[in-house]
């Protein structure tokens, strides 16, 4: 085993880092610029039943250290992205994890059934936590006996692990995380964005055409080492940590505080080439402080394990 | 497409917020016609985390330079401004596709229509014809005589036409007032500005042949993310889009709904 | 009138900018760089009945464009602030907005009665969102029923307007500041601090003595603005706003959202003379834009009024 | 106090990481003793809010220059490092109280005792207790032979010995070891350093005469926000404290627990 590679259900990785939902689409575009198999996973782009559109635009905004989006959960629908998303991925090794969303249970029995039936998704994560659909998702995030039922009912019907993506948009991410493992979720990963707006000084009005928009970037670290750092204490689940990771020394923090592995979102606008170059640095970092493996970065009593 | 950092080889002030920059980098070798953009992060910030899109203006491979003119708008910009020559900038590109000018034909007239911060890339456009020997006419739209540029270098390669929004300059009001006051005719029309004035292009022209370039805000620049997205005008289920900044920015006239 | 005058319950303010509770003390250090009287208001430091040390340090960390701090609402107690903290600000005429906080009901109502007898507070701004004390504050802040209650009491034995401060930490922030709008609130201030954390990579371990800290500055704005426009749509009682303010236009960025005036915190730290400098932009920029009152800038349709 | 556009006059590396840097302007002139410190705003940077305090190394009132000397240790600092000659640096200062340079009675013999980045102000303050005629013996402590600095500067002063925690310079441990080792008598000791070289001198001469100064994380610099707190050790209900940027950074000895 090498210093950097982590094992989690349905996600053997080679190094911990893999692309946020949302962020990477489903690798097409980066596919080009970069080897996917250089990622320790990719978290693919939220996929519900029917095609969307999504919201109208603008669909982002800048902040201090930060972004907020209103995609809306764009995408193609669950038959286009069996047919024509997954196809290109299948000539590549890494790791897939398919991000699911619905606005009622069954479509993300559906989804679920389907795009773990598939063969090349290695573990589902659900999406309970988008903050920009009117209905359903982030419903469910809130709703602890809600996303207790849809853990349950999603478990019932995947044929690959389930992970559970909570949204920091509650005054406690342990009861929802407590939930979720009681009705068998297989992981956690947080943090979704924090509900924001930004408005336009010119107008006077919210910027976004969806007014409210999902914050992401450093500016919500914080809140996402928090988060994870309390769950570590309740739970021996796999987190995935996200939120705000720019550089190698974010993820040695998010280690720190209790998460197994990383995921990176927004700093792929900001950079392509973030996720080669991070796992670069972070095997670099590793070997110059000499420990055998990410995980002995660790404090020693930190967490539940 | 080559993220690099580019050198500032040349940066002024051409008119009221608008800058001239001249950017010296490997990427200009993979420029791939006129109207394609950067995506450039504002220097001496680390609290930006979104690249801006701006034109290429004009590219130059002999010398792997380019130039870009854009208008210190909002934070970024405005930092933009600042940037001292000989300074390097965080850069992306060349990305999307510009304006099919190797399809134009000997013969055709093409009238160019620029509103303000979309004239730039109409200049690349414009260069790469003259080359070939197609007649030109230039439409150019300003809001006030302090902010007009480069309507020089537009009339070495053809007739230009000025207006104004205020009248303190050439015609007072549209470029679509001044190309209906002189009775323009054209073969084919490039436009880029303001969606009101594509919008007024298409409207009064609807048969024509031609492209539009269009802004909208961007994550990734790459066609990941989807924030740039506008729909198709063939929209038979409500879910077809285009990505402006990997489909575009430059689409057929009429291919887009404005 | 001048551009810039607002008048709310209890504080007839000259313009809409206060520093925030915590940021400011009792105003006696920053006191001596410029006249008191140029600002809007004061919010004073939160005050208890008993004299509080506070948490052990660090209590303070750098966060992405924000800051965490867990100062554990040191303060003198009651008696103290009555006998030394208030007498100087006398020779003033600011109106002042005394935060008050307490781990009981009872604690709060003595608090609230002897401050708002004092004769020298305009208003009374309840802290039931303070995220750094084990007892008490964020309790009260995230149950609807409690906050009603405390606030109905502190109403009862208060002799000047009561401001309830909320906490950004909830899933909801309607259900809170509808409970105690019911429960009689004059006003409502917002928001406070954001629950992180911060890890100290040279130890594993949190870097604050207290673990968590309340994220403040410019990376919270968006949830800011955010919880302001919400609460707008629902309620014509009067907001304070605060989150991020760091220039003029962030002013009118709330004000915008919604908010009836500002407070100023973290960037006092960042330039001890901002608030009367924002005062002065301010000024110019209404001038600037030939506007007769602040106000005037908010888009029409914008929230209930 | 004032907050000040400073101009760097001089900046250079003095040892690894570790940097000597001239400012020049008006807040100079109210220094009012050796031992107070500057909170400086990182410079080029648009997402650090909170200022760093760091000490002054030497004042010169007549040509209105002071001299720092920081460690590029996290962020701010390392900006710092790249902050170039005669560019300007946000300044708040000076700020605390600094060593009783002049409560010293000459024919005393004072002990200055400072470890790794705690050595900066105690040079302004053998330099004030120099001019005043005081004999002095300093003990510098560094991890290794490639951080000492100012050795030759103090030495100008009075004696002057030097430890490492590594042994590859000086004496091989730390400053109390010099000073038993070296059986160093003194009428008064003023000490700055990390939080245990000061507690050990503290515990191993509970009755001296002296001062110490400390550091603790700080928001506001100037008393406001209480997050530099430290408890005094007379500490009778639990909630007596001191704040170290307003009360301090200097304390008598034995005056807050360490
Ligand atoms: C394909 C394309 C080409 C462009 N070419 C040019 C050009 O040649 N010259 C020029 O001056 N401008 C051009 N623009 C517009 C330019 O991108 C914006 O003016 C610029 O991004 C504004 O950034 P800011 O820092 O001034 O504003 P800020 O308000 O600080 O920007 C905040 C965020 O909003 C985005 N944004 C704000 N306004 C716009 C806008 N109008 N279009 C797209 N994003 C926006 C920014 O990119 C940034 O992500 C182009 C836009 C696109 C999409
Ligand atoms: C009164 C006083 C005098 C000082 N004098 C000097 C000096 O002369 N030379 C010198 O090199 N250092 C000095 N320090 C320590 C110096 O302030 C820190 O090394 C510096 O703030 C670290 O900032 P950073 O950007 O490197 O670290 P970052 O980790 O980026 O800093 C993040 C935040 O933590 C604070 N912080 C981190 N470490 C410390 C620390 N050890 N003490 C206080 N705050 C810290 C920073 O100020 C900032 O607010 C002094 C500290 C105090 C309190
Ligand atoms: C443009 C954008 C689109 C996103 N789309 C999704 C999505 O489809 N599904 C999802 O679970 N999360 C989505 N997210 C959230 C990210 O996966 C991630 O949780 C969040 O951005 C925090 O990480 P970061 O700060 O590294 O961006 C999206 C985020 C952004 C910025
Ligand atoms: C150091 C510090 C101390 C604070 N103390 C208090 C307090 O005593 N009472 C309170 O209601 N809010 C307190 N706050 C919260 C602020 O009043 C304010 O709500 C918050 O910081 C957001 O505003 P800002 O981003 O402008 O700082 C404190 C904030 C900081 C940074
Ligand atoms: S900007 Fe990301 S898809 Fe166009
Ligand atoms: S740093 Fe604010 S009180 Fe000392």
């Amino acid at each position: 085993m090498s210093r950097m590679s982590v094992s989690l259900p349905g996600l053997e990785m080679k190094n911990p880092v893999m692309p946020a939902s949302g962020c990477f689409g489903f690798g097409e575009e980066i596919g080009t610029l970069y080897d996917l198999d250089e990622l320790g996973a990719i978290a693919l782009k939220a996929t519900t039943l029917e095609a969307r559109y999504g919201n109208e635009t603008p669909r982002v905004a800048e902040t201090a250290s930060g972004m907020l989006n209103a995609i809306g959960l764009q995408n193609p629908g669950l038959e286009k992205v069996l047919s024509d998303k997954l196809p290109p991925l299948a000539s590549k090794e890494v790791p897939l994890l398919a991000n699911i969303a619905g606005s009622t249970m069954e479509d993300y029995e559906a989804v679920a059934d389907a795009l773990s039936a598939s063969g090349r998704v290695g573990a589902l994560e659900l999406n309970i936590s988008c903050p920009n659909v009117k209905q359903g998702g982030i419903a469910f995030g809130t709703d602890p006996d809600l996303a207790a039922e849809l853990t349950e009912r999603v478990k019932a019907v995947s044929h690959v692990p389930v992970y559970v993506k909570l949204s920091p948009n509650t005054s406690d991410i342990t009861v929802i995380a407590d939930a979720v493992e009681k009705a068998g979720a297989d992981g956690l990963t947080l943090i979704n964005t924090l509900t924001g707006m930004k408005i336009d000084r010119k107008t006077g009005r919210p910027l976004l055409a969806n007014q409210v928009g999902g914050l992401s970037g450093p500016a919500v670290k914080p809140v996402a080492i928090r988060m994870i750092h309390e769950l570590r204490q309740q739970t021996t689940l796999p987190i995935i940590g996200m939120g705000g990771i720019m550089e190698a020394g974010d993820i040695i923090e998010f280690i720190m505080a209790g998460a197994d592995a990383v995921a990176v979102g927004t700093a792929n606008f900001t950079n392509p080439f973030i996720c080669p170059e991070l796992i670069g640095e972070l095997g670099s970092m590793l070997e110059h402080e000499q420990v055998d493996h990410l995980y002995d970065l660790r404090a020693e009593e930190a967490g539940v394990r | 497409m080559k993220k690099e950092n580019m050198t500032i080889t040349n940066h002024r002030r051409i008119a009221r917020n608008i800058y001239e920059m001249e950017l010296e980098g490997k990427l200009v070798q993979e420029t791939a016609g006129p109207g394609q953009f950067l995506h450039i992060l504002p220097p001496a910030s680390d609290s930006m985390l979104l690249r801006r899109p701006i034109s290429i203006c004009k590219t130059d491979k002999k010398t792997s330079r380019l130039t870009i003119i854009y208008r210190a708008e909002g934070k970024g910009t405005n930092q933009l401004a600042f940037a001292p020559e000989e300074s390097r900038l965080d850069v992306m590109g060349p990305l999307g596709n510009g304006f099919p000018a190797e399809n134009v034909s000997p013969g055709e007239h093409v009238l160019l229509t620029g509103g303000g911060i979309g004239v730039p890339p109409l200049y690349d456009t414009a260069c790469d014809l003259r080359e070939k020997g197609i007649e030109l006419t230039t439409v150019l739209g300003f809001s006030d005589k302090e902010t007009v540029f480069y309507e020089e270098r537009f009339r070495e390669l053809g007739d230009v036409y000025v207006s104004t929004e205020d009248g303190s300059y050439g015609t007072a009001g549209f470029v679509t007032d001044v190309i209906a006051s002189e009775k323009l005719s054209f073969d084919r029309i490039f436009a880029c500005g303001p969606v009101p004035m594509l919008k007024a292009l298409e409207d009064a022209y609807p048969n024509a042949r031609g492209s539009i370039s269009l802004e909208e805000r961007m994550g990734c620049g790459l066609g990941v993310c989807l924030a740039c997205v506008c729909r198709s005008r063939e929209d038979s289920d409500g879910t077809d889009y285009r990505k402006i900044c990997s489909d575009g920015p430059v689409f057929s006239w009429g291919e887009v709904l404005l």
